[in-house]
């Protein structure tokens, strides 16, 4: 840590300049060219694009260099006074020793890591393949399945390679035990060893659809609820049919005794009175644990991307908005006047947006990617923060602190970062948990009504929507229910302690 | 002891806190006379303020909590109650027998009743009068305090008026029962001076005027006490350490920090280059010393100081010292009514020590 | 030639103010402050148009001397502070000059008449003067050189250090502004001298702010004031936060520290004893108006301004024996500022109020001995 | 005062032209706007009708090729949706058209928009209203208790519960209601949702309200003849004009029907099974907040310095919590119901959709899916008028409670 921090004191040091070439490379080979408006100018290599590039990055660089770092390495000194000083610290250990919010957080924080490393579990990928002796790591990079002696040019079906390859090695067995092997057989044995394919412990994917490897139609449920996959078995015709119904149990159940022949067969099979055709294997018990949504695609996969993609979207959200609702704030609150009116007028008109619809307009208008749909709500989420940033600037402001920084000489912004911000950040702190919480349930409902995360994207919302239009496949939508209310409890959870540690009310009665 | 009208012994209450346990008062004796007016100085953290919280069972819970203690007022324990979790019995002293003035005339009224209302409401609980009838008396009362056209101002909201006027108002409503004991916590120090004076000015005057009252001021301001008490007690981090009549004290001291306070303040007429210090800060409340709790800055401290609690010595009649230094007066007797201080004889507009002056 | 006079008539280096006592006559003024004034406005209405305007400080004029301590007295209000705040400029002032002489030499060009030749001409030629500089137009850029020789001492000791930094760091920031060529190692050893200096020990620097007591606590903010090496300190109300018992250490500290710096005070207070104490000489502000000024001891023994006097009677006094005249107390209450009465502030509450003390607002009126007093009909009071 | 609610209704001018101003621009900036909304409804219904001429060949699919439409046409098009003028020229004439009340014709429903929005507003208040009146008359109660019994079992309990309302946003915890409720796969107790039964059957607990009534064959004929939208097989209820006419012993119970078939209690009971889940979710939706507020304003409030005078005049617990602490501290709790307006609608998108409540928040939804954009604008001038008139309601509701408060 002391490292890290003399590393950065260090390259604090350097003059802005160096800072300026290293953003201007980046931005003139880098940034620009993948932003693509230099090519809507002209065709690349023209003058034109050349001269938008240039231009584009210079800018770039040098408000990059001159006012986003320097910002950005104040705001740093703020946040390190802060969380550096003895009474986060204080504050801190009171956090962890409230345990419900502080194993909360553990647990996000752990779930979330993990997350990252999804890939890794739940993935219709195979993490790494070895074919004929070779190994490919499969997880990041595309092969085609011819590479791996299946046909076609596209991504193979890890699952069915796998099965593959055990069924050759098997038959490669028999042929090495009976002596009829060949040549290839031999390089097996003594030179590649048997082919792999290691896949993720939970091979399938959030969009993956399994349509075509499981009997019946979607939504599947989940496949230890034997009794509702019958139905599927039978959907798909896997049942052993007796020739006519049995005559016994026609007169055990004499409401069978007016029913189609079919339809008593339906009913046996539901009640697992009938075999299935031999050859066939149902799935595992526990292979799709939470089912199947309506276009086949594995729910619980679905749901641990979308706990990513959830938690993500919110804190990105968060972070942009307390950005935004810090600068404004501390401005408004720091130089007041008229500058203060102005902008408090139009925060006010701002804030007065049906937000919730104003969004769903703009979003329903401009389909959003992950990256404008933050935007979005970044636009009409940051004044929340701008309230408490200013309350608390006025506040700190009028203390002699301040006073004495100004009567000490101290530039106005070292008054704002090293004097006031590092002060004012407990809010900021405390409602953190509680707008991840709001951001959350925003793109959730975003999501559920159709104007959030274009399609495939696993989400929460969208696996609502599936429930409500699924009332009888309810871990359509108890398996979202679930997670949304896991999380949301536990990220309160997280906020309450924070509130109680940072922002601690005794209250005390009298009699 | 019938002239003691409130007798306290070995009052103790402690505060739990996130730090420790506080003991901001922790062992406070002293008695209140009818009629007298009492100054209990101190500085701040000193406990001073708890006590006279204390007397009427307002200490917040959590933290605070009389833990131990006797509270004498008229021959019965207000204690015995609060320690059963009753409060019954000082619900009937509060405002009636026993106020109270608070420091900040800001907040300790209702910002949404009408002041009318509020001074009443204490009449109508304890003397049963009706509305009507209470609102007269409070219009009666808010006039005695001098609260020019009284009777149109009833129902202005607190609001409306100043910082003096709003104390006027507390005060009101502290004396509109004619209690026995009016207990003062800093009544001035959110006052400028020349407000200052009209207050306590007005607050001796109205006690006169309402017959009965005995006072007990508290304050850190050592100079109000000179000027308005007739005996003293100083406290000093939890525990009174002197308690005598107001001349005694500021002309002959007995407690070493009575004598380095009273060296330490800047005196008028008195020009000296530099002034003579206390040296060292109060211990924390949550580290107190095991001793004496002033033998941390004692210049006279002898071995003792620092283990063992000095207990309180009557010195001269009437005047305990809590000191290992003090010698007990020769002629000093257990019965100590016999030694009571001078009785106010005052009129009723001069503060009481002006007239031995 | 040896002396050519500057030409800024605003210098006011040659002439000492006639409202000084003769005992500091010779003492060169470092401060002069003419009609000082602090118009804060009130905004009220929808697009928060100025409204109304709180006369905080409504024409203040003194001068200070080097090497003095003039206290400056008044009630809640009164606009004692905010002269105090308008003086290290940490507000712009409405209006008034506040001329200080600073430290700093500059290069001038003086027109004197020389005689040079036998022939009276005007010649401008250099010279290198103290820089007087009128801090009341500069703003917080231009004022920052001569913020290391006007420091300021807080009146709250726990509000005025920031509860985030270390005692090292506070002590440490004015070093970094004004004097960055010390060096790291230089910064830190004149924070240890520093912090021995007001007596706290150098170990106790990398503690923070709340690990002191109030007494300690304004020792750091003394410390602090101290590091640029300051020659004029403004000390608002530095101890009537403070207990009664470390109140008299900190003044004792004041003064030890005005004897060895020669430093100029301006102390702000409300307690007049404190004052009477620690100052040569002492305003008496009432309303946002110097009511009185004098040398110390004749403040006390001969006030002349019925405030002044209603004040001194009003202040308590921490001695029952001592006999004292009758007390004098004021009645009704202090206008607020925002809309003063007119002519004299004092009128409404004046026991000797005479008809045209509306009329217009009485000038401080010098009667010797530096004694002067903003009351014409002084001279009525028994 | 006056004068500061008159800036006030002022400044909403400004702000109400902002946020339309906003949305407006969005709508004719971004592909898919109007035009190509009507273009495309154009070409779908020449497909759909095969008199597409020219289009015929481009086979069913409108979107690749389909119908050539003449430059004429799209001239027409862009002057009907006034695309015809610059951006801000067109946003003038439709404010314009909206100061004078008119908010264009809906290109759905082909009904005016004003038309549409005022049979829906209706709906979503009766629904936004009620839960809203049933939460506060739970949190208030509820958060004083909470207050008085802090660090109970009971508050630690309640605390339990305001965390769990906290945790499950309104809307999902319909789509739990309805899952577990609603008859898909648990319980069949309440219906799926609507604002009232469509089909009521024998097995419905209604049954027994439904009205006598009679069949249609059974109407005298000169009667008959005076109702010709009625069609044979068809039943009337006793509340129809015709069924006087029907001879008594023609007369029967009803066995199946509708909400309207139902007698009066019966039509009461009908509505009250339609809400208690909707309204439920709009409870829970305010439940934690509101609770909570409530909660820590008391306690906040019972801390004061004015709470320990009046302790000090000996009053006993009960007044002192009740008459002074809880007067304060419904201040902000009551400003709340400034906002309620708003809230009301804003919280019912999500909840109108799940229980599918033709109200305000549905009418929004369907709009945006179906790119009507006259609805769309006309709904946000709509709610950002209500939220404007319900942020100075709050003022003056703060002002009419709080005596320190006067504007000026």
């Amino acid at each position: 840590m002391t490292h890290l921090s003399r590393l950065l004191a260090w390259v604090r040091t350097l003059p802005p300049y160096l800072g300026f070439f290293a953003l201007l490379v980046a931005a003139r080979w880098w940034l620009v060219p993948a932003s693509g408006l230099a090519a809507r100018v002209g065709p690349a290599g023209s003058g034109e694009a050349a001269l938008v590039t240039w231009a584009l990055a210079v800018a770039v660089a040098g408000v990059g260099a001159w006012w986003v770092l320097p910002l950005a390495g104040s705001v740093y000194d703020a946040f390190a006074l802060f969380l550096g000083s003895p009474l986060f610290q204080r504050r801190w250990r009171k956090f962890t020793t409230l345990r419900r919010g502080y194993y909360s957080f553990l647990i996000i924080l752990g779930l979330y890591v993990a997350s990252f490393g999804a890939e890794f579990l739940i993935n219709e990928r195979a993490i790494a393949v070895r074919y004929q002796g070779k190994w490919h790591f499969t997880l990041f990079s595309f092969a085609r399945a011819r590479d791996f002696g299946m046909t076609g040019y596209g991504m193979p079906n890890y699952r069915r390679l796998r099965e593959l390859y055990q069924q050759q090695a098997r038959e490669r067995a028999a042929r090495l035990a009976a002596g009829t092997a060949t040549e290839q057989d031999r390089r097996y044995r003594e030179e590649w060893g048997d082919d792999l394919v290691i896949l993720p412990l939970y091979p399938y994917g959030p969009i993956e659809s399994l349509l075509h490897e499981l009997p019946g139609r979607p939504p599947h449920p989940p496949t230890w609820l034997s009794s509702a996959w019958r139905l599927c078995y039978w959907d798909e015709g896997w049942f052993e049919l007796p020739a006519t119904p049995p005559a016994d149990l026609l007169a055990q159940r004499p409401g069978w005794r007016q029913l189609e022949p079919l339809q008593v067969y339906k009913a046996m099979a539901l009640e697992g009175l009938l075999p299935l055709k031999p050859g066939i294997t149902p799935p595992r018990p526990f292979q799709h644990l939470l089912g199947t949504d309506d276009r086949g695609r594995d729910v619980f996969a679905r749901m641990v991307y979308g706990f990513r993609i959830s938690l993500t979207f919110a804190l990105v959200v968060t972070f942009i908005c307390y950005a935004l609702g810090i600068t404004i704030g501390a401005l408004l609150g720091y130089y007041g006047g008229t500058f203060d009116i102005i902008l408090q007028r139009f925060v006010e008109i701002w804030s007065a947006m049906p937000f919730l619809y104003t969004v769903m307009i703009i979003s329903s208008i401009m389909v959003p990617s992950f990256t404008l749909l933050a935007l979005i709500l970044c636009l009409f989420g940051w004044m929340g923060m701008t309230y408490y940033i200013r309350a608390e600037f006025l506040r700190e402001k009028a203390r002699d602190y301040v006073a004495a920084a100004r009567a000490i000489g101290c530039t106005d912004g070292a008054i704002i970062f090293r004097h006031i911000l590092p002060n004012a950040l407990t809010p900021v702190i405390s409602y953190a948990p509680f707008a991840i919480v709001g951001n959350i349930g925003a793109l959730v409902s975003l999501d559920f009504l159709g104007f959030g995360l274009p399609a495939p994207t696993p989400s929460w919302g969208e696996l609502f929507g599936q429930g409500l239009a699924n009332l009888s496949k309810p871990w359509l939508g108890l398996s979202p229910m679930v997670a949304l209310f896991g999380t949301l409890l536990l990220v309160s959870f997280i906020g309450e302690a924070i509130r109680e540690a940072f922002d601690p009310k005794e209250y005390s009665r009298l009699r | 002891m019938p002239d003691d009208l409130l007798r306290v012994t070995d009052l103790k209450t402690w505060f739990r806190t996130e730090a420790g346990l506080a003991r901001a008062v922790d062992g406070v004796d002293f008695t209140i006379r009818e009629r007298e007016v009492l100054g209990l100085v101190g500085e701040s953290g000193s406990g001073k303020s708890v006590t006279a919280l204390s007397i009427l069972q307002l200490i917040p819970d959590p933290p605070g909590r009389i833990v131990d203690g006797q509270i004498f007022f008229g021959g019965e324990d207000l204690l015995e109650g609060y320690r059963r979790g009753s409060y019954e019995r000082i619900r009937q002293i509060r405002g009636n027998q026993i106020s109270m003035i608070f420091q900040e005339p800001m907040t300790s009224l209702n910002p949404v009743f009408p002041i009318g209302d509020q001074v009443a409401e204490a009449i109508m609980l304890h003397q049963r009068l009706s509305r009507p009838a209470a609102l007269d008396r409070a219009a009666e009362m808010l006039d005695l305090v001098g609260i020019p056209a009284a009777r149109q101002r009833l129902f202005d909201y607190p609001h409306q008026f100043s910082g003096g006027m709003r104390q006027r108002v507390m005060i009101a409503m502290a004396l509109a029962c004619q209690p026995a004991l009016l207990i003062a916590d800093e009544p001035t120090t959110a006052l400028d001076v020349t407000i200052q004076a009209q207050i306590l000015e007005l607050m001796l005057a109205a006690k006169e005027k309402s017959g009965r009252a005995a006072i007990l001021l508290i304050t850190h301001d050592l100079a109000v006490v000179a000027e308005t008490c007739q005996r003293v007690a100083v406290m000093y981090c939890g525990r009174i350490q002197e308690i005598g009549d107001t001349r005694t004290i500021f002309t002959a001291p007995g407690h070493p920090y009575t004598r380095g306070l009273l060296r330490s303040l800047p005196r008028r007429g008195q020009k000296v280059r530099r002034l003579p210090t206390i040296e060292g800060t109060v211990p924390s409340l949550f580290e107190l010393p095991a001793g004496c709790s002033f033998s941390t800055r004692c210049p006279e401290r002898l071995d003792q100081c620092s283990t063992l609690p000095p207990p309180l010595i009557e010195t001269v009649p009437g005047h305990l010292v809590r000191c290992h230094l003090a010698r007990p007066a020769a002629s000093s007797t257990p019965d100590r009514a016999s030694h009571r201080p001078p009785q106010p004889t005052q009129s009723a507009t001069t503060p009481p020590c002006q007239g031995q002056l | 030639m040896s002396q050519p006079p500057p030409t800024d008539s605003r210098m006011p280096l040659a002439a000492p103010q006639p409202a000084s006592s003769p005992v500091l006559a010779d003492r060169l003024p470092i401060l002069e402050v003419r009609d000082l004034r602090m118009y804060f406005p009130v905004f009220g209405g929808l697009f928060q148009r100025q409204v109304a305007e709180v006369k905080a400080v409504d024409g203040v004029s003194f001068t200070l001397h080097e090497g003095e301590t003039l206290g400056l007295v008044g009630e809640s209000g009164c606009g004692k502070s905010t002269t105090g705040k308008c003086l290290a400029n940490l507000y712009r002032p409405t209006g008034g000059e506040i001329l200080f002489r600073s430290r700093r030499s500059g290069e001038v060009q003086v027109h004197a008449l020389s005689d040079e030749k036998r022939a009276w001409s005007v010649r401008p030629f250099p010279m290198r003067v103290p820089v007087t500089v009128d801090l009341a137009r500069l703003d917080n850029a231009q004022m920052r050189p001569f913020r290391a020789e006007i420091q300021m001492i807080f009146q709250d000791p726990y509000a005025s250090l920031n509860p985030r930094m270390t005692v090292h760091d506070i002590v440490r920031e004015p070093l970094t502004i004004h004097q960055p060529h010390l060096g790291a190692a230089g910064m830190d050893d004149r924070v240890a001298w520093l912090l021995e200096k007001v007596g706290l020990s150098p170990e106790q620097a990398q503690r923070y702010p709340h690990e002191f007591s109030g007494g300690q606590r304004q020792r750091i903010g003394i410390a602090r004031a101290l590091a640029t090496n300051p020659r004029l300190v403004i000390a608002d109300e530095p101890v009537s936060a403070l207990d009664v018992s470390i109140q008299a250490q900190v003044i004792n500290l004041l003064q030890d520290l005005q004897e060895e710096f020669g430093l100029t005070y301006l102390f702000i207070a409300h307690d007049l004893a404190v004052v009477e104490h620690i100052s040569d000489r002492i305003a008496v502000m009432y309303l946002g108006n110097l009511v009185e000024i004098a040398p110390t001891a004749e403040l006390f023994d001969n006030p002349r301004h019925p405030y002044t006097r209603a004040l001194l009677s009003a202040i308590p006094q921490a001695d029952p024996t001592r006999p004292r005249a009758r007390r004098q107390i004021l009645q009704g209450e202090v206008p607020t500022p925002l809309n003063k009465p007119s002519g004299c502030g004092f009128r409404t509450r004046c026991p000797i109020v005479q008809p045209d003390c509306a009329q217009f607002p009485p000038p401080l009126l010098a009667l010797g001995n530096g004694h002067s007093v903003a009351c014409p009909y002084h001279a009525r009071q028994n | 005062m006056t004068t500061y609610f008159l800036q006030r209704f002022l400044l909403m001018i400004p702000t109400f032209i902002g946020i339309t101003f906003l949305c407006f621009t969005v709508t004719r900036f971004v592909p898919g706007g109007p035009v190509e909304q009507a273009v495309l409804r154009y070409q779908q219904l020449q497909a759909l009708t095969g008199e597409g001429g020219a289009g015929d060949a481009g086979g069913s699919s409108a979107t690749d090729g389909g119908p050539v439409i003449s430059e004429e046409t799209m001239q027409k098009l862009r002057a009907i949706y006034g695309f015809d003028k610059p951006f801000y020229l067109a946003y003038l004439s439709w404010l314009g058209r909206v100061v004078q009340l008119d908010l264009g014709t809906s290109d759905t429903f082909a009904r005016p928009v004003w038309d549409v929005i005022r049979d829906s507003l209706p709906v979503s208040l009766w629904f936004g209203l009620t839960g809203f009146i049933l939460s506060y008359t739970i949190c208030i109660p509820l958060g004083v208790w909470k207050a008085v019994k802090h660090g109970s079992a009971f508050d630690t309990a309640t605390s339990v519960l305001v965390f769990i309302a906290y945790s499950i946003p309104g809307w999902s915890a319909g789509i739990l209601l309805l899952l577990l409720f609603g008859g898909g796969s648990f319980w069949s107790v309440f219906p799926l949702g609507g604002v009232s039964s469509a089909q009521i059957g024998p097995d419905s607990y209604l049954a027994g309200f439904l009205l006598e009534g009679a069949r249609v064959e059974d109407i005298p004929d000169d009667e008959r003849a005076k109702h010709p939208q009625l069609r044979p097989g068809q039943f009337i209820n006793s509340r129809h004009p015709a069924f006087a006419a029907v001879p008594p012993a023609k007369r029967q119970r009803l066995t199946r029907g509708s909400s309207d078939d139902l007698s009066w209690f019966g039509q009461v009971l009908d509505r009250i099974w339609h809400m208690i889940l909707p309204v439920f979710c709009y409870v829970l939706g305010m439940f934690a907040s509101k609770t909570v507020l409530m909660k820590n304003s008391l306690m906040e409030n019972l801390g004061q310095d004015y709470v320990r005078t009046a302790f000090a005049k000996g009053l006993s617990e009960r007044t002192v919590i009740f008459k002074h602490a809880l007067r304060n501290s419904l201040i902000p709790i009551a400003t709340g119901l400034g906002h309620m307006l708003s809230l009301v609608l804003a919280g019912s998108y999500l909840i109108e959709k799940v229980f599918n409540i033709h109200g305000f928040g549905y009418l929004g939804y369907t709009a945006l899916v179906a790119r009507d954009y006259p609805v769309t604008l006309g709904i946000l001038v709509i709610a950002s008028s209500l939220k404007l008139l319900g942020n100075i309601f709050a003022d003056m509701l703060y002002c009419a409670i709080d005596p320190r408060i006067r504007f000026s």
